[in-house]
């Protein structure tokens, strides 16, 4: 059907080659949740993929890897947190400062990482039930992190629609000025969303370069952060639906070279932009007949200022 | 005297790529040694865009003194002409292009030499016969190696299918990794890569049974397995050359194509996952290059589409490699274009 | 009896404003008490520092005799205080029990407060649907929203801020009840409106502010509502003066004009019908969120319609664009003076531009503008309607409310227009001001305009109209003229208590 | 406690403080960075910002500084209506890669033919081929209510893709050994976008550029379109109001920001680039944004920072050669320079206020 393409082995891998994309927007959905437009996940996740990668170098153990490099990320959001909640500055721009920053910093931080091997992260062991046809290689095949990015799918549904945690987080996205009134502290709960935020795009770097690639070098995220930051929109800002949208466009990648690689008739060109242009076409098809602009928090990238 | 010749570099990646710059930079310093720290000095620009930023780099270097500017990639052709009309009596040096002026020089390597070799093993070594190739972008030099290496694996064992895929950059690890576990997926259990970093050899690494060669560079940190050899660019006798024959006065503008014989293209340390039988073959193939009694493109020879190319025992013209644009046959699938 | 809370000597000031100064007074419980000010007179900074939201720079309270000093609505809800907000702090994506939930300390399980809001909210007559998302309410729904989050948490002290500017007059009643069922359970409540003689019906006490300080208190059954403006503003207040003209040919014209609503949450309009003459002011009563935006837009031109729906001076305007209907002399002063009828960060001079470049000539050529007599114009207005701003170049964010409307107001009217729209004209306005712009709409009547007031003060439009229509769901009932029209009709023209019934007795 | 209180009027003076205190904090920042690297921070701060105009090269580094702020401000200008009027076009580098693409295919069809009109067919070809690409977000948001944040910045994508097919495909060099890349449209005197005066950096697209900040100036301050602008983006309603049509709004400022995207793109392949290759496209549609941000949306602003974004790029390499500083130190600088911008900003709406004696 797809040129030989066994869909199976297929699935397990979208699933692996989207949990970057997956946490990173993951994260950054809850933070548009609560109204705040970070634009920097780019430079958080090369924190992360940089910070993850030297202390797992340093200390051989990925976990303290992947520990550092959410508190990497959440180090470098303390900046667009500082310019956007205390200083009011624009988050469109600060955004953008924050990957460009990033960028270079990593880079700067990076610099003798090069060539050097990471310790492995290994596939969770199910004994027996990886090696269950069909379900073995789909379910039981991936690493911690991926079923740890598809927990946290679930428990970021569940806390943002279940739990009153989740309530004020949208309350703030919804309408800032109304929380305030009602006494909810908007900056700092914005802060925490930003950490949040950070801390699953740290993650999501450090899922590159330690388990995807895994390797150091300059850039190595190649513009994830801005496949995530699509699929937030794509995903009208529901967790369940950037899981869906980070599957589809994992699944649109990894198809594509699968398909160029079973040697298909399609031309090179037309796959390696198929990824984008579906993309943008499942846009078109969700957002028209929709009656309020695809859900966005209304308060959305605009700061807020309790003048008291 | 008035000090030490001024020599620059022109880089497209980081120093640490641990590919293409790195074995530019590389010979650098192997020059710099061989040459003595007294008699040459070096700048080098990394990381240096192809285009306009490249204009400006090289003309910066001039105006800094350099006296012998090597541009050590492709897109720096133009912008190396441009700067060398505007100062004749500086010296250039441009890797893998073909436009030469008084005061330019081209100079490569033949790569597809190594990849003979390569194909030697990889045919031998596979068990689904079924090799990957991850592709940068769709270049004579790139096609050559495509060429080379299905030939000599096809020579060794007919079986063998090669499945190309285009990653469309020289580096960018994310991709080549995904691209190796494209190949992987389908049932490939050899990869070539003329990409040049190491995350296929760390996918490959994932999966049992897989081998790779390293690109560019040795690769040796996935040594004995997956990278059970490679192909290694080595830059360090010809700058050796170029920079004594600035000093000596004798630097004439000519184009150079080095390959085995020359010293350019090695091939890295054969690891024990190879059996010894077919180490031996591979290196016989490396004595007979190096000695020039073998030429990797000697017919017979078909083209993809089954005309013929080369006739029995003729050996391509370096002309045609140089423009080379089609597939041998046994190939399947299409070069971009 | 002791008080419930007293206040002493509270003072806020913001940067060149003293907001309040040296504000002292007392609510037993049990009693309604007023609060009454000119716009901008400090009534909400007031209540804002009682609710922990501002805090004072000066002086103390005291709740239940003991001292109180809440650094944040948690605390004040903590110790029994409530605040039903000048402006709505509701969500409007968020359903009602999520609405109420965050404005509790401890809310129960989602299922038992969604129970809770059923129960309680039938119980004072004001029934709210828990899993509707606010969006989706009327004005006077919202507002039961905001009314029921204070009841559930059984509060002492309840202050209102302009309650009820959204209610139908029966809806305003069942309110009253409400508050008096409250009130006679010992509930205190601290009332702010600029309803006048509401406040006389309703009242036990009152405080009047004026500039921040406390210039009387009374009891307002006492007062007439002339004494009562009078002690607010500091002089008497003239009624609104009508010269009774005869009217002209017919102006404006709506035939049949049906429309679909572009607002999220809106009312669609259906078969709308009428007819203003020139030197005509048709009063359309009904409360927000029964079409009223929808109707401005459609007549504005920012919405278009089929042909022959709209005629302006008895041509068709139904498809044209709101520059070419100012061009036939139709100009329009929507209901939100920030943001809609004004672009708040912008100034005075910018503003004016806004609607007032065509008619008065701002436009050079090749679409230049002209700063200079932007500016002029803006001066104009100001002078002409007594807006009180340092100048032309202040952000409009900076008026109070009446002011800022006063000059929307005047920057319409000063179009020599042929057909004036004007939606709220004195929504959330103080008496004086209300007053001003009242006489200046009779006077552009006067002058031949044919004008349409749509709003829901009906003291208001028995004042100033010829004719008399009401918009309920979306249909326009047939116009009629407004002399001996009583409020009782009129509210049952306007839909009546939207499904609100009187509190039931307590037990 | 410190706070911010809103001034009643933003302050002209910290207009103008803002960029100068931050540039003077970044330097101070950015030396303490280049020292923990291990370079003299005053040398590297000299190298940086002193030696590409005033130091010996100056003659040669001011020329390239025009040359490179040019398309950084061309493309800036266009998106900052956009970005006033609150549309959010973040895909210029793929209305700069097809306006280059549009126009060099133009421009090449003709070869080797010699005609005066090639040149600015070809540029108008660019600017319809950057306008094209930035009107399909356009309307796609129109029609379909999409997010044009996510459409453009996809649309990039493709764009490479597309300029990938144009290099290796449809305008390859016929005699370029089958290199990817076109010819040279600098060196084929009918599209050819030479320097107007020998070392100056001055080309059409410069020049092009300085006229569009000035006509974006006027427009902005002066016109009733630069007033709509204003409007729809800090009041939407209002603007709906005065007579704005929002979709028309959308179409012309992502239309418009294309069209200069493209024209920065075709000016540069046919002048300082010359070939349309893979990877020709260096980010500048990218970088505009920040430059958008950097001069506060405003043309003359733009102007500026995109002069000083040019002036730490040149300087940033020139100490890369001579310090040996990594290119990523110069990057992290700019992020610096932007955070510091950023922060500073605040002091023109707000001002800071200690805490005051409060009786509670
Ligand atoms: N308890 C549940 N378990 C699993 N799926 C659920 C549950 N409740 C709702 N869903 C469905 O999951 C889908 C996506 O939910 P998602 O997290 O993306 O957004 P949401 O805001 O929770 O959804 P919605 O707004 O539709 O309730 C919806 O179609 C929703 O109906
Ligand atoms: N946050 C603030 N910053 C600066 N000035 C303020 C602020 N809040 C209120 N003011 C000013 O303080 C004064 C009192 O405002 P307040 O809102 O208390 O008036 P009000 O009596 O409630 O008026 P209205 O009847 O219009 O609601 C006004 O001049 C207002 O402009
Ligand atoms: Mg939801
Ligand atoms: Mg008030």
């Amino acid at each position: 059907m797809l040129g030989g393409i066994d869909p199976f082995i297929l699935i397990a891998s979208l699933i692996a080659a989207s949990v970057p994309i997956l946490l990173a927007a993951l994260g950054e959905a809850v933070v548009e949740r609560a109204g705040v437009l970070n634009l920097g996940v780019e430079g958080m996740m090369i924190m992360g993929a940089v910070t993850g990668f030297m202390v797992s170098v340093a200390t051989g153990s990925p976990l303290l890897g992947f520990l550092a490099a959410m508190a990497g990320a959440m180090a470098l959001s303390l900046i667009f947190a500082f310019l956007t909640q205390v200083m009011l500055a624009n988050q469109v721009a600060s955004g953008l400062a924050l990957t460009l920053f990033g960028l270079g910093f990593s880079s700067l931080l990076g610099q003798g990482y090069v060539g050097v091997k990471p310790p492995l992260t290994t596939a969770v062991p199910f004994g027996p039930l990886a090696d269950l046809p069909v379900i073995g290689e789909i379910l039981f095949s991936h690493d911690w992190i991926t079923y740890l990015s598809l927990a946290l799918v679930g428990l970021v549904w569940f806390v943002l629609n279940r739990t009153r945690t989740g309530l004020i987080l949208r309350a703030v996205g919804e309408n800032a000025e109304a929380a305030h009134g009602l006494g909810y502290k908007v900056r700092r709960i914005r802060l925490l969303a930003i950490l949040f935020g950070a801390a699953l795009a740290g993650l999501g770097g450090a899922y590159i370069s330690l388990v995807r690639v895994p390797q150091w070098t300059d850039g190595i995220t190649a513009g994830a952060g801005w496949i995530a930051l699509a699929i937030v929109v794509f995903a009208s800002w529901r967790p369940l639906r950037v899981l869906a949208g980070a599957w589809l466009f994992g699944g649109l990648t990894v198809l594509q070279l699968n398909l160029q690689a079973a040697g298909s008739g399609i031309p090179v060109e037309y796959l390696s932009m198929a990824p984008y242009l579906i993309t943008i076409i499942v846009l078109v098809l969700i957002s028209s007949g929709k009656g309020r602009a695809l859900d966005a928090p209304a308060a959305l990238g605009q700061n807020f200022h309790a003048s008291r | 005297q008035e000090g030490p010749l001024k020599v620059g570099f022109i880089y497209v990646g980081p120093v640490g790529d641990g590919g293409w710059t790195y074995q530019h930079d590389v010979g650098r310093l192997e020059m710099v040694e061989a040459i003595g720290a007294d008699k040459v000095e070096t700048v080098f620009q990394e990381s240096v865009p192809e285009g306009p930023d490249a204009e400006r780099a090289i003309t910066q270097m001039v105006l800094g003194g350099a006296k012998l500017i090597f541009t050590t990639s492709f897109g720096y052709m133009d912008p190396t002409i441009n700067v060398a009309a505007k100062f004749p009596d500086v010296k250039f040096e441009h890797a893998t292009g073909y436009k030469r002026a008084d005061n330019v020089s081209t100079y490569d390597s033949r790569f597809y030499e190594g990849r003979a070799v390569i194909g030697t093993i990889a045919g031998r070594m596979t068990k689904s016969n079924k090799i990957g190739y991850i592709g940068s972008f769709p270049i004579p030099e790139v096609i050559q190696g495509i060429n080379s290496s299905f030939l000599h694996a096809k020579k060794v064992n007919p079986a063998v299918e090669l499945s190309v895929v285009w990653a469309f950059t020289w580096f960018d690890p994310a991709k080549e990794a995904d691209a190796a576990k494209a190949l992987i997926d389908q049932g490939v259990d050899v990869i070539i890569q003329h990409t040049d970093s190491t995350a296929p050899h760390a996918e490959a690494q994932k999966t049992p049974g897989v081998i790779t060669f390293g690109q560019a560079s040795d690769m040796s940190a996935f040594a004995p397995s997956p990278r059970v050899a490679s192909i290694i660019d080595n830059w360090g006798p010809y700058y050796t050359k170029r920079v004594q024959a600035v000093l000596d006065g004798s630097w004439k503008s000519e184009g150079t194509w080095g390959g085995m014989k020359d010293g350019h293209v090695l091939i890295g340390p054969i690891t024990e996952a190879v059996p010894a039988e077919v180490k031996a073959e591979a290196e016989k193939m490396i004595a007979d290059i190096t000695a020039g009694t073998y030429h990797p493109f000697t017919g017979p020879i078909n083209k993809q589409d089954g005309s013929v190319w080369l006739a029995d025992g003729v050996v391509a013209t370096d002309e045609e490699l140089s423009g080379l644009n089609f597939y041998v046959e046994g190939i399947v699938g299409d070069i971009p274009s | 009896m002791s008080d419930l809370l007293r206040i002493e000597g509270l003072g806020k000031t913001y940067p060149g404003v003293v907001a309040n100064a040296d504000v002292s007074f007392a609510i037993r419980p049990g009693e309604i008490h007023a609060l009454l000010g000119e716009n901008g007179a400090g009534k909400s900074t007031l209540v804002k520092m009682i609710y922990g939201l501002v805090r004072p720079d000066t002086g103390r309270m005291t709740l239940h005799a003991q001292a109180y000093a809440p650094t944040e609505p948690r605390a004040a809800r903590a110790s029994g205080v409530a605040m039903v907000f000048q402006h709505f702090n509701l969500f409007e994506a968020l359903t009602v029990a999520e609405n109420v939930a965050l404005g509790m300390e401890n809310p129960p399980p989602m299922k038992t407060l969604s129970a809770r809001i059923a129960q309680v909210s039938g119980d004072y007559g004001l029934p709210l649907d828990p899993a509707r998302r606010v969006g989706d309410l009327s004005a006077g729904e919202r507002q039961r929203v905001e009314i029921i989050r204070c009841l559930l948490q059984s509060p002492r002290l309840l202050i209102m801020d302009e309650p009820t500017s959204v209610l139908t007059p029966q809806e305003v009643a069942i309110l009253f009840a409400t508050l008096r069922k409250l009130a006679a359970e010992g509930v205190s409540i601290l009332y702010i409106s600029h309803k006048l003689e509401e406040i006389r019906s309703l009242c036990d006490g009152a405080t009047i502010l004026r500039r921040g300080r406390v210039v009387a208190s009374c009891t307002p059954r006492d007062k007439t509502a002339g004494e009562l403006a009078e002690m607010m503003v500091g002089s008497a207040l003239s009624a609104p003066a009508r010269q009774p003209g005869a009217k002209g040919d017919v102006a404006l014209e709506v035939a049949g004009l049906s429309l679909a609503s572009p607002i999220a949450f809106g009312t669609a309009l259906k078969d709308i019908r009428f007819a203003v003459r020139k030197g005509e002011v048709l009063g359309i009563a009904g409360v927000a969120g029964n079409g009223q935006d929808e109707l401005l837009l459609a007549l504005s031109g920012e919405l278009r319609t089929a042909p022959g729906m709209v005629r302006i001076g008895g041509k068709d305007a139904g498809a044209l664009r709101p520059t070419q209907r100012r061009a036939l002399g139709l100009v329009a002063a929507p209901e939100e003076r920030l943001g809609h009828a004004a672009a708040p960060d912008m100034t005075l001079t910018e503003n004016a531009l806004l609607s007032g470049a065509l008619r008065r000539g701002l436009l050079g050529r090749g679409g230049f503008l002209r700063w200079g007599q932007a500016k002029d114009f803006a001066s104009e207005i100001i002078a002409s309607f007594d807006v009180r701003t340092p100048g032309p170049g202040a952000a409009a964010r900076s008026l109070s409310g009446g002011n800022l409307q006063k000059f929307v107001v005047g920057r319409e009217l000063l179009q020599s227009p042929s057909v004036v729209v004007v939606n709220q004209p004195t929504w959330g306005v103080d008496a004086s001001a209300a007053a001003s712009i009242r006489q200046a709409l009779l006077d552009r009547a006067a002058q031949g305009a044919a004008v349409v007031v749509i709003s829901q003060d009906l003291d208001e439009l028995l004042e100033i109209s010829d004719s008399f229509a009401a918009l309920n769901g979306g249909r326009l009932s047939a116009p009629r003229p407004a002399q001996g029209l009583t409020v009782e009709e009129i509210g049952l023209m306007m839909g009546g208590a939207h499904g609100m019934e009187v509190a039931h007795a307590s037990a | 406690m410190l706070r911010l209180e809103k001034r009643p009027a933003p302050s002209r003076f910290w207009l103008w403080a803002a960029p100068i205190v931050a540039v003077l904090c970044t330097m101070v920042a950015g030396g303490l960075m280049f020292a923990a690297l291990g370079k003299n921070p005053i040398e590297a701060l000299r190298t940086i910002f002193w030696e590409p105009l005033f130091g010996e090269l100056a003659w040669y580094f001011r020329g390239q500084l025009l040359l490179k702020a040019g398309p950084l401000v061309l493309i800036a200008i266009g998106l900052a209506m956009g970005y006033r009027a609150g549309i959010w076009n973040i895909g210029a580098e793929g209305q700069y890669i097809i306006g280059a693409v549009v126009g060099a295919s133009v421009g090449l069809a003709f070869y080797p033919a010699e005609h005066w009109f090639i040149f600015p067919l070809a540029i108008l070809a660019g600017a319809l081929g950057g306008m094209t690409w930035g009107l399909i977000p356009a309307i796609l948001r129109v029609k379909f209510r999409t997010n044009e944040i996510l459409v453009s910045l996809m649309l990039v994508y493709v764009a490479q893709t597309i300029l990938a097919m144009a290099a290796l495909g449809f305008l390859r060099n016929p005699e370029g050994n089958n290199f990817p890349g076109s010819r040279n449209l600098s060196q084929y005197p009918a599209t050819a976008n030479p320097e107007l005066i020998s070392g100056t950096g001055l080309h059409w697209g410069v020049v092009t550029a300085l006229i569009v900040v000035l006509l974006g100036w006027l427009i902005l301050s002066r016109h009733r379109f630069g007033f709509e602008i204003r409007l729809a983006g800090q009041a939407p309603r209002a603007a709906r109001f005065a007579g704005v049509n929002p979709d028309r709004m959308v179409l012309i400022c992502l239309g418009l920001s294309g069209a200069l995207a493209g024209l920065a793109g075709i000016f540069e392949v046919t002048g300082p680039s010359g070939i349309i290759s893979p990877d020709f496209n260096v980010g500048y549609g990218f970088t505009a944004i920040i430059v958008a941000f950097l001069g506060r949306l405003h043309p003359v602003g733009i102007l500026l920072a995109g002069l000083l974004m040019a002036l730490t790029y040149i300087g940033g390499e020139y100490a890369a050669t001579n310090l040996g500083l990594p290119s990523a130190a110069v990057q992290a600088f700019q992020g610096m320079l932007l955070f510091f911008l950023l922060a500073l900003d605040v002091f023109g709406n707000y001002r800071l206020r200690f805490g005051s004696g409060r009786a509670v």
